[in-house]
Formats: structure tokens, sequence, C-alpha cells
């Protein structure tokens, strides 16, 4: 029998694979009708604990509880009334919508409800999160990530759970949704049962969770209670070894940007149809912050700008020593300078089946050796050494699968990748997703030592807070267009929100529903 | 909205059209060419034939729907396989009682595909290749059973072969088994099979027991290709070492004809019946015409080309739903 | 009824027959065709991939086809290839039937899988005939040598070349299928009556030189020991004569049936081999069916179900006569005996109630 | 078949070769059952270690081994190419066919190698679209080409699948069993197919064009944004595949020294086996013509060894069948589904 106070009970809990140790004697304990925050750095075994706890991975040794019992598979754990949301959006692109949202509820031999049922529910409930009436039997395949990771959180809601995990949850999500998600996880604490939030937004971590538990290198190593839970608090446990203070990126300087020449440039942009078009200019040794809520058409911005799609209207032109070179494919903005950094690794980032060394070395195989040239290993390799040191990149041996990397390293070996090329100008797609804030702070030193050498940054980020003391500009989109350029000071929360939702004058209601929201 | 839902049906649908409108411009060949096609004689021929074919290619479906680019190479042999030993092991030595006939051979199936699916599951490799060892293997195996034609299908099978009734016993079995295909595709069970395919993570993560529906889907798939080897045996009322091999690439063909992706995601048992009928229909088609002494080369040269044409068809018209880029 | 019928001397090309081919009396004997000539005739052939179909498949097409069509007796022959699939061979039997004609003969199938349609064919008053290769179907006429008997005068000529004793390879046909197995019965029964001989091996040519040639040379590569002798399947005595030529390995004896360009070799070096054997001559074997088919068609009354001839001998003089001096080692072509000689009109009158030549025959009505 | 763990960074560690993933696991098995399968061929079968044989052997390997050079490119990619066989066959007939037309050897061998790429070239265009069809699209491929081209032999000739004729002595020493090399008892093909290898191998690892195969296998997208065109390393995989088809059908030419249109059918699911034996996947990513000369070596030997024990084709096609699952799962055995979320 299990103390009627805890629901979630992990003691001294060691999980392994191979011989990276992801948790090394974990605890942790978990009240009914609390929202619970696990912390901690990349790779400091936040996920291994989700996942042992809906049972996709059992744990080596220890003590895991929950409501009594062990999870040792997913059948079981969702008996038990575990409901995951997982670090990676799991959904199958080819089924549809109501398909992939009642995943599960069936048995081998009974239906869950009848498929009726499932389609009204279905619409009723995406209509709810997305304010869109999407067609249950339309596959997920062409639907925006934001809209797939509702499906997602839709799926673990449906079964109505008494422990829910959300890990990341809301790393793919806007600023209104993720408000949005944080009602409904107020519904389900005051309905009595638990939340387990796992995040590295500090911001949204400090408004909504009542405890949270911070992890490093696979251990507890302390426990915060309500008010307690700052950023400071947070990062003193997480990583004591820096002081706040040295992680703190210097102040930006207008004066030389103003100065800098224009190092990239697009007049009449049109992303899609329809689409009012704009011009904008980036400037070298400005970071240019693009955001918007979901769908409004920055991340397509994003990748014209990188010239991975051509603009739909208009040109892109990249600066070289006065003349303009239009840019409409990935090679020519390569050959002036312009690189492009995923957030998505998954699908556009990493190579599984490749080394480290590899997944670095690839992109640069081109300018240092040509198509069929001779492949030597010493000078890339004097990169990479020079990029690990700056980048604090935790890996161990270069010819190490990258799969063996936790998404944070994974994502500084790319972001290393794309300084090693010497660019001019770093395209980067909400590169921070997922990202611990150490690594954070890592990757806005790196950028701004980047431009102060004279490059520029297109920096995209759902995440507001990311802005704050790091852009020099933020682009605000909306409807497909550019809708607001801020810059300098006007970068705060109130002035980038009421851009975001189309308001140009004061917005405090807005903001004030938006608070009592969350 | 509904004209919303009317392009998903319709999308989810689409694979299905490519071996309708080839069946369509086949049937009228046939018309025009080789009208017997169309008497009490013909229709009776052309289901006794074909039914083995039919049946096997349903026997892919559902492994190629429980995804890992899962293809069963091995179902051609398997139908050899079972073919041999119905005549050598039970006629021979006088078991010919139906009942028993039947048991050994869905037995025999399912057994089969227990192991194979055993070891997809368990060594996880992927299941072509293990399919691949099954098909060497039970080559190799069938000749031992019977080292030459030889042998007798069981006397209540007599004139089952022979086909000039529209309702012979093979096209009852043939319904039979389409009507039993159709209730398996309504259950819940099929669904966890669809799941799994589409993504095997998704659906272990949120507790579809996706080892329980491989080992269905491959079940299924046995019980089919057993009854395909019944159907087949009626066809040549004897047993054949070698000629069930011929059945892989002809099943296969029919599967991705009716517009089943190996790749898992789209497809359907339907798709496969079309894509088996259509197969038989280009055999008959090419063969009212007479091409003299290089009718082979011709017939070979034919299909390929249809085959090919087809296949193009379907991926232009899949394309959207194809793999999305950028 | 049936075997009895044939005069004595006929009856003995009969001994040692493949038990499993059926010699009671043809179904055949009352047989009237639907209506008069010409007629229409089908060619369910399986396979065309080797010399000998395509030798048996020129005669058809320059010779026989011709001179039937000029007297009047035949329409046209549609010719279907089957790929060795019995399921299409099935359907495409049906379909000419269904379509119309009025026989369909076929070479060498599997000797079961298509009775229900030969018998379907039969009950729509299509005649079937099979040469070179029996069917067990009661409804049809198989036609061709005793192949056991050819297997054995085969081997034993070359026994007795190596003098009785010695190491030798056969190479088989394709296994499995009626005729070769009949052939290689045959061919071990003689070796075995040698206590001196050593078959140290068996593969299978399957009647392609090409394919004999490659697995005799994958043998020769793995067999190191001494060879002697070859007793082949033909056609395949191309092939093996050229793995043994490029093995490096002296020359070794192999039986001759008709593959000119081994036979040719036998010309060059004249005693090589002391005699040869017509055991499946290809244009001959399908003179033999087309014959009986006409004569059947004609009514004539076939008595017995599988018309059998015994294996002929043929010796370097006729080799002479055959080929010139500088014929070519890898001529594809045959060298056959006249057709008369493979099936001479009183055999060929004998098979029947009713004789009378087929190419002067005239309809009734 | 990959070292995947992860330890303290040593100084050494971060030089030279260390930094690929080593498939050396699978390369070490296949070696060791080499082994394993020669003692026992040497102990059980007279003559088995004996010159004749082992020349013999390395024959029959350099003909697997060239057939499966493009299987083993499109397998890295999670493709397949199931035209080998046919486009072997084809080019053996009308190689021939050139041949007795009196079409000057060398370019007769052009025109047929040229075909084979053509050939290939059309493959890749056509599967590329839809990829995960491959393996129906190139057997389509095949049935046309082997049609075409025995209706082409037929012309003027009886002896369609079936071409045989004057086949020039160059072609016969390439690639006979008594074929010499500058005066050495091997045949040349051996030594031919050795430098295409280690040519081949070399790309693989010393170029980008080379490691574009792997990162194409392993995440297409990825490698589009390193600007790797996917596009190009799937045609290029085809066509060198249809290329290398053809060339085995010539050198078999003059290894059976007339053509036959059967002559490919053996190399059907053979190449596959021995790609797979090898340890290159058949999902992509990994592998790589290396292991596949271990899978060819093991296969030839293996057949060898059955042969002179006096199983039959059948029975050896059956202890193929058994080694793959084995073999595969000691190396290549997919991650453990539990990892992968
Ligand atoms: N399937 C796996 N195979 C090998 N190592 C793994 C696997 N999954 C996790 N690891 C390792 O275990 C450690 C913990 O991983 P985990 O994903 O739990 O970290 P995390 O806290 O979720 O990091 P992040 O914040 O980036 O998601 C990492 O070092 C990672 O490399
Ligand atoms: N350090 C690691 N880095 C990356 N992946 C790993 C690591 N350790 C294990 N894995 C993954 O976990 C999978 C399963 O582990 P393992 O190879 O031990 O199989 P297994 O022990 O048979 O699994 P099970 O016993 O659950 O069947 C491996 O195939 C590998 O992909
Ligand atoms: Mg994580
Ligand atoms: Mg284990």
């Amino acid at each position: 029998m299990q103390d009627a106070k805890e629901i979630v009970t992990v003691r001294d809990v060691r999980k392994r694979f191979g011989e990276t140790v992801a948790l090394d004697g974990l605890t942790v304990t978990i009240r009914p009708g609390e929202v619970h925050a696990i912390v901690g750095e990349n790779g400091s075994g936040k996920s291994t604990l989700a996942k042992i706890l809906s049972g996709v991975l059992n744990a080596d040794s220890g003590e895991v509880k929950v409501l009594g019992e062990t999870p040792l598979d997913p059948i079981q754990a969702r008996k038990i009334g575990v409901a995951t949301i997982f670090q990676e959006v799991l959904v199958a692109d080819n089924l549809t919508i109501v398909d992939n949202l009642f995943a599960g509820t069936d048995t081998l031999w009974r239906r869950g409800r009848s498929p009726a049922d499932a389609r009204r529910q279905s619409r009723e409930m995406l209509l709810r999160f997305t304010g869109l009436d999407l067609d249950p039997d339309m596959p997920v395949r062409n639907l925006p990530l934001s809209v797939r990771q509702w499906i997602v959180i839709a799926r673990a809601l449906l079964c109505n759970p008494k422990v829910l995990i959300l890990d990341e949850s809301s790393a793919a999500l806007d600023l209104e949704a993720t408000a949005k998600l944080h009602v409904e996880i107020r519904k389900l604490r005051d309905a009595g049962c638990c939340i387990v939030i796992v995040t590295h937004r500090i911001a949204e971590l400090i408004r909504i969770t009542d405890r949270a538990t911070v992890l490093r290198d696979g251990k507890t190593v302390g426990e915060l209670v309500g008010k307690e839970i700052t950023e400071a608090n947070l990062l003193a446990l997480m990583s004591p070894k820096r002081s706040l203070q040295e992680i703190r990126p210097e102040t930006r300087n207008p004066a030389r940007i103003a100065a800098g020449e224009t190092a990239l440039s697009g007049s009449r942009i049109g992303v899609r149809v329809g689409a009012a078009p704009f011009d904008f200019t980036l400037r070298s040794g400005e970071i240019l912050g693009v955001t918007g809520l979901d769908g409004q058409g920055q991340s397509h911005f994003l990748r014209v700008a990188a010239g991975i799609l051509p603009p739909f209207s208009g040109r892109i032109a990249a600066a070289e020593g006065g003349a303009e070179r239009p840019i409409s494919s990935l090679a020519e903005a390569s050959d002036h300078g312009i690189v492009y950094v995923s957030g998505d690794r998954a699908r556009e980032g990493i190579f599984p089946n490749l080394s480290i060394f590899e997944n670095f070395a690839i992109a640069l195989y081109r300018s240092c050796f040509g198509q069929f040239g001779w492949i030597r290993n010493g000078p890339v390799d004097a990169l990479y050494q020079k990029e690990r040191q700056r980048l604090a990149i935790r890996a161990g041996r270069a010819s190490n699968r990258i799969t063996s990397l936790s998404g944070g390293n994974q994502q500084k070996v790319l972001i290393a990748r794309a300084l090693a090329a010497e660019p001019k100008v770093i395209v980067l797609d909400d590169p921070a997703r997922g990202v611990d804030l150490q690594t954070k702070r890592d990757l806005y030193i790196q950028l701004k030592a980047f431009t102060a050498g004279g490059g520029a940054v297109i920096y995209l980020s759902s995440e507001i807070e990311e802005f704050f003391d790091f852009a020099d500009r933020v682009m605000v989109f909306r409807n497909g267009s550019l809708f607001r350029t801020l810059s300098g000071t006007e970068i705060a929360e109130h002035a980038l929100l009421a851009a975001m939702f189309g308001h140009t004058d004061d917005i405090e209601p807005l903001v004030s529903k938006l608070e009592e929201a969350s | 909205m509904t004209a919303r839902i009317q392009s998903a049906t319709v999308e989810r649908h689409r694979h299905l059209m490519v071996p309708l409108v080839l069946i369509v411009v086949l049937l009228i060949v046939a018309a025009l060419r080789g009208p017997s096609l169309f008497t009490r004689d013909g229709i009776g021929g052309a289901i006794i034939v074909v039914t083995p074919l039919i049946l096997a290619s349903l026997a892919l479906t559902p492994i190629a729907l429980v995804g890992r680019g899962g293809v069963d190479l091995s179902v051609g042999p398997l139908l050899g396989f079972i073919n041999c030993t119905l005549v050598k092991w039970l006629v021979e030595n006088g078991w010919t009682n139906p009942v028993a006939v039947v048991a050994y051979v869905v037995a025999a199936g399912i057994v089969y595909h227990c192991i194979i699916a055993a070891i997809i599951l368990y060594a996880r490799v992927s299941p072509i290749i293990v399919t691949l060892s099954g098909f060497l293997v039970l080559v190799g195996v069938n000749l031992v059973v019977l080292d030459r034609p030889s042998g007798s299908a069981p006397e209540w099978m007599d004139g089952w072969g022979y086909g000039t009734s529209i309702f012979s016993p093979v096209a009852i079995i043939l319904l039979v088994m389409i009507a039993l295909w159709f209730l398996f595709t309504r259950s819940s069970f099929f669904q966890q099979i669809r799941l799994t395919g589409a993504d095997e993570r998704m659906a272990f993560a949120n507790g579809v027991n996706s080892v329980a529906a491989r080992f269905g889907a491959h079940i299924v798939a046995g019980i089919y290709t057993a009854i395909a080897a019944l159907t087949y045996t009626a066809l040549i009322a004897s047993g054949d070492p070698t000629q069930g091999t011929t059945y892989t690439l002809a099943a296969i063909t029919a599967l991705v004809l009716g517009g089943t992706s190996l790749g898992g995601g789209t497809g359907g048992g339907l798709g496969s019946i079309l894509g088996a009928i259509s197969m038989y229909l280009i055999s008959y088609a090419l063969s009212t015409f007479d091409f003299g002494s290089i009718a082979g080369f011709v017939t070979s040269l034919s299909t390929g080309l249809i085959l090919m044409i087809s296949l193009l068809i379907n991926s232009v018209m899949n394309f959207r739903s194809g793999r999305a880029y950028d | 009824a049936g075997l009895d019928e044939l005069l004595p001397e006929h009856q003995k090309a009969y001994e040692g027959l493949d038990k499993n081919q059926p010699t009671g009396a043809s179904l055949l004997r009352d047989f009237k065709p639907r209506h008069g000539p010409p007629w229409t005739i089908g060619y369910a052939s399986s396979y065309a991939g080797n010399t000998w179909r395509a030798a048996s498949m020129d005669r058809l097409m320059k010779v026989l086809l011709p001179q039937a069509q000029q007297a009047g007796l035949i329409k046209d022959v549609i010719v279907k290839q089957s790929d060795l699939k019995d399921a299409v061979q099935i359907q495409q039997m049906r379909q000419l039937v269904d379509q119309g004609v009025d026989a369909i003969f076929l070479c060498c199938s599997n000797v079961t899988a298509l009775n229900q349609t030969i018998k379907y064919a039969y009950d729509k008053g299509v005649p079937v005939f099979s040469y070179s290769g029996y069917v067990t179907a009661p409804e049809a006429i198989s036609v061709s040598a005793n192949y056991v008997d050819g297997g054995y005068q085969i081997a034993k000529a070359i026994a007795e070349k190596i003098k009785g004793k010695g190491n030798v390879l056969l190479v088989s046909g394709i296994a499995g299928l009626a005729s070769s197995d009949s052939f290689d019965s045959g061919a071990k029964k003689a070796l075995a009556e040698y206590p001196g001989i050593k078959l140290i091996g068996t593969v299978q040519g399957q009647w392609t030189d090409q394919v004999a040639q490659v697995e005799v040379q994958k043998f020769l590569a793995t067999h190191p020991e001494q060879l002697d002798a070859i007793v082949l399947q033909s056609p395949s005595e191309n092939g093996v004569l050229q793995a043994l030529l490029q093995s490096g390995r002296p020359m070794v004896p192999i039986s001759i049936a008709g593959e000119a360009g081994a036979t040719c070799y036998w010309r060059q070096h004249p005693d090589w081999v002391d005699a040869g054997f017509y055991v499946w001559p290809p244009g001959d074997e399908l003179y033999i069916v087309w014959n009986m088919m006409l004569r059947t068609l004609q009514g004539q009354g076939p008595k017995i179900q599988s018309v059998i001839r015994p294996v002929l001998k043929f010796t370097y003089d006729d080799v002479k006569a055959a080929l010139p001096e500088d014929c070519k080692i890898d001529d594809p072509n045959w060298i056959e005996p006249p057709a008369e000689a493979w099936f001479p009109k009183a055999l060929a009158d004998d098979m029947v109630l009713r004789p009378a030549d087929p190419m002067t025959w005239k309809s009734a009505n | 078949m990959t070292d995947s763990t992860t330890r303290p960074e040593s100084p050494s560690a971060a030089q030279g070769e260390r930094h690929r993933i080593a498939i050396s696991r699978s390369i070490l098995l296949g070696v060791a059952l080499l082994l394993l399968v020669s003692v026992v061929g040497t102990l059980l079968v007279p003559g088995f270690a004996s010159y004749a044989n082992i020349r013999s052997m390395l024959l029959l390997a350099a003909f697997l081994g060239l057939a499966s050079l493009g299987q083993t490119l499109c397998a890295m990619l999670g493709g397949i190419d199931m035209s080998i066989p046919y486009v072997i066959g084809s080019s053996n007939i009308i190689l021939a066919g050139l041949f007795n037309w009196g079409v000057s050897p060398i370019l007769a061998c052009l025109i047929v190698l040229l075909g084979g790429t053509v050939i290939g070239l059309l493959n890749g265009l056509l599967t590329f679209r839809s990829q995960s069809q491959a393996l129906i699209m190139t057997l389509g491929m095949g049935f046309a080409v082997v049609g075409a081209c025995q209706i082409v032999t037929s012309i003027g000739s009886a002896y369609a699948g079936n071409v045989l004729g004057e086949v020039p002595p160059w072609l016969r020493n390439l690639s006979s069993v008594a074929g010499t090399t500058l005066g050495l008892p091997l045949p040349p093909v051996v030594i031919v197919w050795f430098a295409i290898a280690a040519l081949l191998m070399t790309v693989m690892a010393k170029t980008l064009f080379g490691r574009s195969f792997y990162a194409v296998g392993g995440n297409r997208r990825a490698a589009a944004r390193v600007l790797i065109s996917e596009f190009r390393v799937w045609v290029v995989a085809y066509v060198i595949s249809g290329a290398m088809s053809a060339v085995t059908g010539m050198v078999l030419l003059g290894f059976s020294g007339g053509g036959f249109v059967g002559v490919g059918d053996p190399y059907l699911f053979t190449t596959v086996a021995a790609v797979v034996i090898g340890g290159t996947s058949l999902l992509g990513g990994w592998g790589g013509y290396g292991a596949t000369i271990v899978g060819v070596l093991v296969l030839t030997v293996l057949t060898s060894l059955l042969v002179g024990l006096g199983l039959s084709y059948a029975m050896q096609q059956a202890v193929f069948g058994l080694l793959i699952v084995p073999m595969v799962t000691l190396y290549a055995r997919s991650p453990h589904i539990r990892t992968q979320i």
C-alpha cells in the first residue's frame, strides 16, 4: 500500500544505455493535485524519467510506483491511468486525425467508441484547442506542427488520466496555445490528478508549477516549492559551476549595428498567396528576431530567407561588396555565405546513422575538398575540436553515433556545423526548441560573438522571452506578412504580444486576460 | 465542410483508381478480342485460375499494412509447401477427410507465419530479410518433400479445377474468403494492425498491443496463403514442388498494382483483389493476340510495360500524398 | 484393347516404359471433328528458351504448317507461351478451346497439372496431344520415344566405350519433368550393370547448353578426381563440350544426341565416340505429333493413348554424310534423321484403326 | 553494428578513421564465417583448397560481385533493383547477337554498356518519386527489357532466347576458367573485379560523393539541407547498377561462350542475399561494398562446399536461407522499439 499522499514514487532509480548513465539513483515523489516540474540540463535524464513512468522504458534498478503499481509497458501504464505526451510529437502521418486521436483507446477485440462519436468528439476538441474546424478524416500529414502537437495533447486528455506527463509539450506551441494548455492543466489539477511537466521555458514554469524537482546527471539535486521557483534558484541548482552573472550576454549596442552595411535584403516579398508583400533588410552585426503566432508565415519567411524555398513573389538578395546577388536556391544561398540551422533536428538536422564527427563534417566537405576531392580528416578535425570547445558540446568519442547525444547536444553539433562554415548570415529556425537554459545561454553568447565579428543572424522563436536582451530587432508576422518590426527597448513582452495578436495600440486587457488564463 | 469530407474520402480511396481503370480497359480489350471470357465457361475458368492469386495477394496485404516495409517474399514457396505436403503427407497416407485437410493447411500456414512473426519481433530483423530466407528455405524443402510434380488432390476435389460453372466450389471458397476479409477489416483488431503499421513507435507508446497486432497480421496471412494453396491444389489436381514459387512475384505485383504501398500507409484488401484480377486480365488479353513464335517475348515486354505505366500513374496521382517535401 | 492391338514389333518399343505413362485404349478412337478441314490448331508451348524448342518451332513454321496448308488441311496454328507457369498454360489452353481451335498440342509439361483442362477440351470436342513427354490424362495422346530405353542405350554405349570402368558424370535435364526423370532412370540402370563404373555426380543441365556448361564447370572445379565419361540429356552436349574444352582436362567421351556442334567435334575426331542416338530430335518429335494429330482429326482413330517409338542409333558415317569437314563446334542447329526414318509410315499406320496417308486424305463430305 | 557508447574524451580518440562508425563488426563476423566454411570445405571436400578450385570460386565470386555492386548502392539508399538478372540476360544475348551481326567487338561492348546505363537511368528516374515501389517498378523494367531484347535477337534467327556464335577470344579469356592474366593462370575478370572494388570502396570512404550515399540513406531531408541532392544520388545508384549488370552479362558471355537469356536468373535473389549477409541493411544508411564482398565470398565458397558435398541446387538455397537470419541478427538488428521513442 502506498502512502495516500503520494501518487508517484520514484526511489533510487538507475537506467543506463550501453555505457551512458541516464538515471543514476533518481528519487522523486509527486503528490495528488499538484503540477510538478522536472527541470534539468539537456541529457540530465528528464525524458528517461518520463519514459520510465509511462512504461516505455524499464528501470534497471530502484523502485517505481504509480498509484501503487509499477508500469512495465505502455499498455499497463495506460490501465493505471498514466497519459504521457512525449518530447517527440508522435503522430502517424498517413493516418487520419481521428485515427491518431483515438490510438490506443480500442483493445484488440473491442472498440472504445463508435466511429461517429469519435469523429464528433475529435472535431469538437480540435476546434476548442486550435480554433480550426478540421475534417476528422483528413490525414495529419499536411497539418502544421502545432496542430499535430495539439492532437497528441488531446489524445492524452481523452484517456482522462490520473497522472499526466508532458515532456516539453509546449516547445512546439506558441504563446496563445501555451496559455490554452495551461488552462487544461489547471482543470485537471483541480480535478485532483497530478501533472508532471518537463520544460526548459523558465517563464512558463514559474507561472504554472507548484513544485519543481531539479535533475543533474540523472540525480535529484533539489526540490523547489512555490515561490522558491525562480530562474536564479533553478540555474544555481542545474549548473552550480557558473554563476548567473557570467552567462548573461553583454547588452547590445545599436550604434555598431546602424554602422553595419546590409548583409541580406528582400524587396516586395510575398510568402504565400494573398499575403501582403513586404521589404526587409538585415545589417551585418545585427541579430534579427522573427516571431508570430503559429501559421502566420514566419517560418515560411525563414525558409525563403535561407534560400530553401523561392519567394512566392519579390526577391531576396545578398549584398556582396556593394553588389546585390539574388538568391533563389539553397546552393546560391550557401555560395553567398548564408547557412540555415533547423530546430527540427530529427527531421532535417542530424544523420542518425553517422558519427558525431561526420554529422559535423559532412557540410564542410564540399567547401574543403569538393565533390570528388580526397577527404582528409586533419583540417576538419581541427575545426571540430575548436567548435566543440567553443560550444561546450558534451560529446563522447567523436566516432560515437550522434543519437547517443541528448537533444540539446545534438542541436549544438548542428550549430557548430553552421558556425564552422564561417558564414556571413546564419538563419536559425527555433534552434532552442527543447534546449536547456545553459545551452541557450551558450548559444546566445556564441551568436553575439558571431555578430560582433560582423556576421548577421536571423533567429526565429515562438518563445518571446528569448528575444529579451538578445535580439536587436524583432519582425512580428501576422496573416502571412510582416506586421510590425520592433527594435531596441520596444522588445518587451507587452509590445510583442500586442503585435502578435494584431494590436498596435496598448493591449493591457489582452495581456491580463492571458495572465489570468494561465 | 462536407466537401472536405468528400475530398478526404476520395483521398483515402485514390489508390484504387489505377487498378479500376486498368481492369476496365482490359475488359474492353477482352470483350473485343476474346468474348468467350464472358461465357459461363470463360468466367468459370477465370475464377479457378485467378482464385489462388487473389487469395495470395490478400495474404500479403495485412503484412504490408502492419509496417516495417513488410513484404512476404515467401508466400509463393509457402503455397507450394502446403500444396506438396497436402498431396504427399496427407493424401498419399489416405487422410483425405475434408475437415482434416482444411485443418492441416490452415495450421501449416499459421505455424509458419507465427515463426516468421516471432523472428521479426524478437530477432528484430526486417520482414523482407526474414521472408527472403523463408523463401530460400522453402524452395529447397519443397523439392525434398516432392522431387517432381506428382500425386493427386483428395478425390472430393475432383472436378474443382474443371471450371465450367460460375458457382463452382472454388468460387464459393473465394466469396467466403473475401467476405471474411471485409469482416476482418471492420474489426478493431484490423484497426490495431493499421495503427501499428502506420507508426509503430506511436502505436507502442500509446498502449497499442503492437506485438499482438503483428502476430495477428501474420496469422491472417497464414490462413489466406493456406486457402490459396488449397485452391491451387484444386487447380492442378496434384502436387508441384516448383510452381508455387511463381506466385511470389505475381502476388506482390498484384498487391502493388492494387495501390498498396510496400512502404506502408496506403492500401487495402480491395486493391489487392483488383490487382490480382487485372494480373489475370493482362495475361488473358495478351493471349488473345497471336504473336506466333515470339509470343513469349511480346508477353514479357507488354507485361513489363503495363506494370511500369500503372505504377507511374499511381505514383503521379498519389504524389500529393507521397513524402511531403518542405 | 490398346497396346495389344499393335503389331508385336511395335509393342517392343513399350518395354520398360515409365510406369505412370498411360498405354490403354485411346478415348479418341471414334473421334469425329466438329467440321471438315481446314482446321485451326493451338500450340500451348510452355517454354521457348532453348535450341531444342527453337528447332522444333522452326520445323513447324517452315515445313509442316506450309505443307498442311498446301494440302488444305490446316488453316492456322496459334502459338501460346506460358513461360513454365502451369496456371498460365491452363488459362491459355482453355482460352484456345473457347476461341474454337480444333485441336491442341503441347510439349513436355507437368504430367498431371493439365489433366482437368485436357478433359475440359475433350468434352468440348478438342483433342489434346502431348509430344516429347507424356501427360496422364486418358483423353490425351502422348507421343515420344521410349526415354527410359533411350537413357539405357546411351549410357550403355558410353559404358562400352570406356570399357566398363571409370568415373561417369550424369548431366540430367529438368528434375521433375517426366521425360527427364525417365531418361535418368534408364541411364542409371545401364550404368549399374557395370560394376567398374562409378557415377560420381549428377548435375541439372536444364536442357540448355549454357546452363549445362556452367553446371559442369562448377562440378569439374570442385571434383579434381579423374573423370572418364559424361552421360547427358540432349540438348546440352555443346555446352558440356565447351566446359570440357575450357577446363583444360583431357577430352572424354560424351553422349551425342543430335546437336550439330558436338556432333561436329565427333566429325573432326572420329574415335571420340562410337555411336550417337536420336532420343528426341526436335523437328521429328513434332512431326510425329503433327502426323498423329492430322490422322486423329481425319477420324483415323488412334488405338492407344501413348504412341511410342524406339530410339534411333546413328554412326560416324551418318555424321560424315550430315556434316562437312569444316563444320563449327558451337553450331546450335540439329542434325536429325529424315522424318520418315523417325516415324515410318508402317508404324504410323499401325497406330490407328483406319489408316490413310494424312497428306493425301480427303474429307468424306 | 555500431559502437554507440559514450565515453569520456580520450586525447588520442579524436583522430583519423576513428571518426567513422565502423561496420567492422559485420565484416569481422563475415570473415570469420568465411574462414570456417573454407576450413570445413578443405577437410570434407577433396581438392577443395586446390588452386583449380580456388580459381574457379574466385571467378564465380567475381560474377556475383559485379552483379551485387549496384544492388549494394541501391540498398544503401533503401532502394532495391530487381531488374539486375534481366539486364544481365539481355546484355548477354544482345552482345552475342551483335557479334553475330558482325559488329566490331569493342563497339558491341560499348553499345551494350550504354544500353545498361540507359536502363539504369530509367530505373532511377522512374522509381525516385515512388521509392517504396522500386521493387516492382524495376521488376517491370526487367520484364520489358528482356522481352524487347529477345524480340530483337529473334530477328532472322530461330534461337531468340539463346544466341550462339563466335565470341572473340579475348572475351573468352577474360572470364573463362582457363583464362590467364599476363601469363598468370587467373582469369582477368577477377583482377578487374578487385580493381573496381578497390576504386569503389575508396570513393565511398574518401569522397563527398561516396559519403552522400550514407547521408541520403540516413536522412534525406538533412542531406538536402547540406546541398546533397537525393535525386542525383538515387539516380546514380541505379545507373551504376544498370551498367554493372550489363558488364556482368558481357563477362558471362565470355564465360559461357554463348548468349543465353536465362544466364542472369540465379542473380535475382542471390545479389540481395549477398548484400544482406554482408551487412548492408535494405533499409538504407548502413553497410557498403566492402561488406558485400564478404557476403559474396561467403556465398560462393559455401556454394562450392555444398556442391562438393553433393547438395542439390535447392538444398544450397535452403542453406543460404538458414544462414541469413542468424547472420543479420548478429549485427544488423534494428534497435529495440523501446529505445526509439
Ligand atoms: N535510446 C538511447 N540510447 C542511448 N542513450 C540514450 C538513449 N536515450 C537517452 N540516452 C542518453 O541518456 C541521457 C539522458 O537522456 P534524456 O533524453 O533523458 O535527457 P533529457 O533530460 O530529456 O535531455 P533533453 O532536455 O535534451 O530532452 C542522455 O545522455 C542521452 O544521451
Ligand atoms: N548507448 C547507446 N546509444 C544508442 N543506442 C543504444 C545504446 N544502448 C542501447 N541502444 C539501443 O537499444 C537497443 C536495444 O539494446 P540491445 O542491443 O541490448 O538489445 P536487447 O538487449 O536485445 O534489447 P531487449 O533485451 O529489450 O530485447 C539497441 O539495439 C540500440 O539501438
Ligand atoms: Mg528530453
Ligand atoms: Mg537487453
